[in-house]
């Protein structure tokens, strides 16, 4: 369990409680490392059992587009990773419907699966949270 | 109450490390406890010992430092952020300690609140 | 839930994205270069005061000095200082920052 | 001269902002997140392509390609690589950022 | 001469020369350092004896707004300092008219003087630069 | 032609030194010269001898440090900015050499070009 949580060992106050984590990714992968770095804490925050939801709005969308081939800007690519997720039990996954409608992005763009939500829903899912993380 | 807090911006460059820094004094002087400040991504850079701003300027550092001797504050950078951006134990500011990104995830657990300040 | 806002709206879209994915009845405070999204008479105003209709709003007094906009804020958004931020932290059941 | 755009326009004004303050027959290039703005059937699109017309446009290859939008660039945009960006700034006088 | 040129000497190639060099500022100040980093370069810049010119378009306006109060954030006001500019032979500032309407400013309200452009004008300024700097 | 560059992000954080390095690399293979690299804001941070990025990432402060002993590149970092983020002599990378914003408006002057890199 230490390696897979970052080192440290739980103590006893933390493993008794399950809380609602929310993940929101709102910055396109590349020209920051937000979009790369929030992934790895979603990665480590699998292990901890709590209730994990990720939200890709705003630019956060272009994440999980498609054909991203970064070889000629010499930066790894991480968007395989997303496809991993589910190995790593995250499931929830939610996208904004008005975030893809002014991209002009459809769901097959997508290289993962995931729930297409409209504003309402998606303020109506962070505001059930306990932990808002915001990248 | 128990509050956490998690920085993403380097010192001087974004205010964000100010209004952290503003809002934990703040929560201490009204006796709440700040459990963990954890730095991420450019934050890791708060905590370099050998940031030398002008006489006339507030040291970012040593505020930090200081607030975590007088108040026990947890100071947690993340060492993957700050291998990358070259923060190591060599140049690791007092107060500091490097640990992982489940350091994080703890203090979201543990603490009543999680505060994210960032650019 | 109290979101917090730090961004110029002139700047960034992050305002916007808040009032639209923001629940009826919850806080969203001006911070940093975000107070210039709580000021009278220019481009955003409009689309802050519809909504406030719905929504209670705050802004950081010191920044809010610190830019020398004492004098344009729009009626009704509170002043607070880091205080009042800690307070509102307490408060509210968790915190979103549109960063 | 060549101008430089390297944020989304959903994310940031720069864009707006350079189409505004750029002269006609100057020539803007699209890198980074900027590429966005290079877009087909987005919200800024119509913007783009109007001002199409009197200045020429043209985005970095490697970085549409890095995020996975080789198929969606205006027809008309030309896709340079790092050479391109080279040629372009050796011919014209000077280069503006928008940042 | 040292001092003043950031403790360099130039050479016989820049000492001729004079070039028309144009700092943009579009960043509002104190929530990032880029304002205040922008004029430590314009004021070392006027040592060079080169043709300077400053910008304030966008955010960057609110740069020389009266009346900031930095006390409470605890970072110092560097307002004043535009004041100065005058003195180091830096007058030719320009603000943008479009910037101030958006943002119900006036001249008034502005802590120096300066010529309000529209956008057509700006872009012929900008277009007339040997050396263009955007903070 | 002479080309120098304005660099105002740190490593990792922002796109910016990547495009920059590209732009640069793309620059020297046409034969161009470039002239100076100029860092600024945090920009100084890609000068920290102390990073260390994984295994499978580019070694942005490295690549720097190549650039300048291959071609000939003046790589400055600004005194001021470096001081309040903690660059010094001490953890300054190959390559690199600590000096005055005076640089930067020389770099102005004598190059033919000077494209600025940031966010």
């Amino acid at each position: 369990m230490n390696e897979t949580t970052g080192g440290i060992a739980m103590d006893d106050e933390s493993e008794g409680t399950i809380k609602k984590f929310m993940y929101i990714n709102r910055k396109a992968p590349y020209g920051t490392v937000y979009a790369l770095e929030a992934l790895e804490v979603v990665l480590i925050a699998a292990a901890f059992d709590q209730d994990v939801s990720m939200v890709f709005c705003d630019d956060g969308v272009y994440q999980i587009v498609k054909g991203q081939h970064t070889k000629f800007i010499d930066v790894k690519n991480f968007s395989p990773t997303y496809r991993a997720l589910e190995g790593y039990d995250v499931e929830k996954l939610y996208v904004s419907k008005e975030s893809m409608d002014e991209r002009g992005l459809a769901e097959d763009d997508l290289l993962v699966d995931v729930e297409i939500v409209d504003n309402a829903k998606m303020a109506d899912l962070m505001e059930d949270q306990d932990v808002v993380l915001s990248f | 109450m128990k509050i956490g807090l998690l920085i993403n911006e380097g010192p001087y460059q974004h205010q964000a490390t100010d209004t952290a820094y503003l809002f934990a004094k703040a929560a201490l002087a009204k006796g709440h406890e700040i459990d963990r400040i954890f730095f991420y991504h450019d934050g890791v850079n708060n905590s370099s010992s050998l940031t030398e701003p002008p006489q006339d300027d507030r040291n970012i550092v040593e505020r930090w430092s200081k607030m975590a001797e007088e108040h026990n504050v947890d100071l947690v950078v993340c060492v993957a952020a700050a291998l990358r951006r070259g923060i190591k134990d060599e140049n690791l500011a007092a107060g500091f300690r490097i640990s992982g990104l489940g350091q994080l995830i703890e203090a979201g657990i543990q603490a009543d609140r999680l505060v994210t300040f960032g650019d | 839930m109290l979101h917090t806002v730090n961004k110029s709206p002139f700047d960034r879209n992050s305002l916007e994205s808040c009032l639209k994915q923001s629940k009826d009845g919850s806080a969203i405070l001006f911070i940093e270069d975000g107070v210039y999204g709580a000021l009278a008479n220019t481009k955003y105003s409009d689309m802050v005061k519809e909504a406030m209709k719905s929504r209670k709003m705050y802004a950081l007094f010191p920044d809010i000095e610190a830019r020398g906009m004492q004098d344009k804020v729009i009626d009704g958004i509170k002043m607070i200082d880091y205080e009042g931020f800690v307070d509102l932290v307490v408060e509210k059941n968790a915190v979103q920052s549109w960063l």
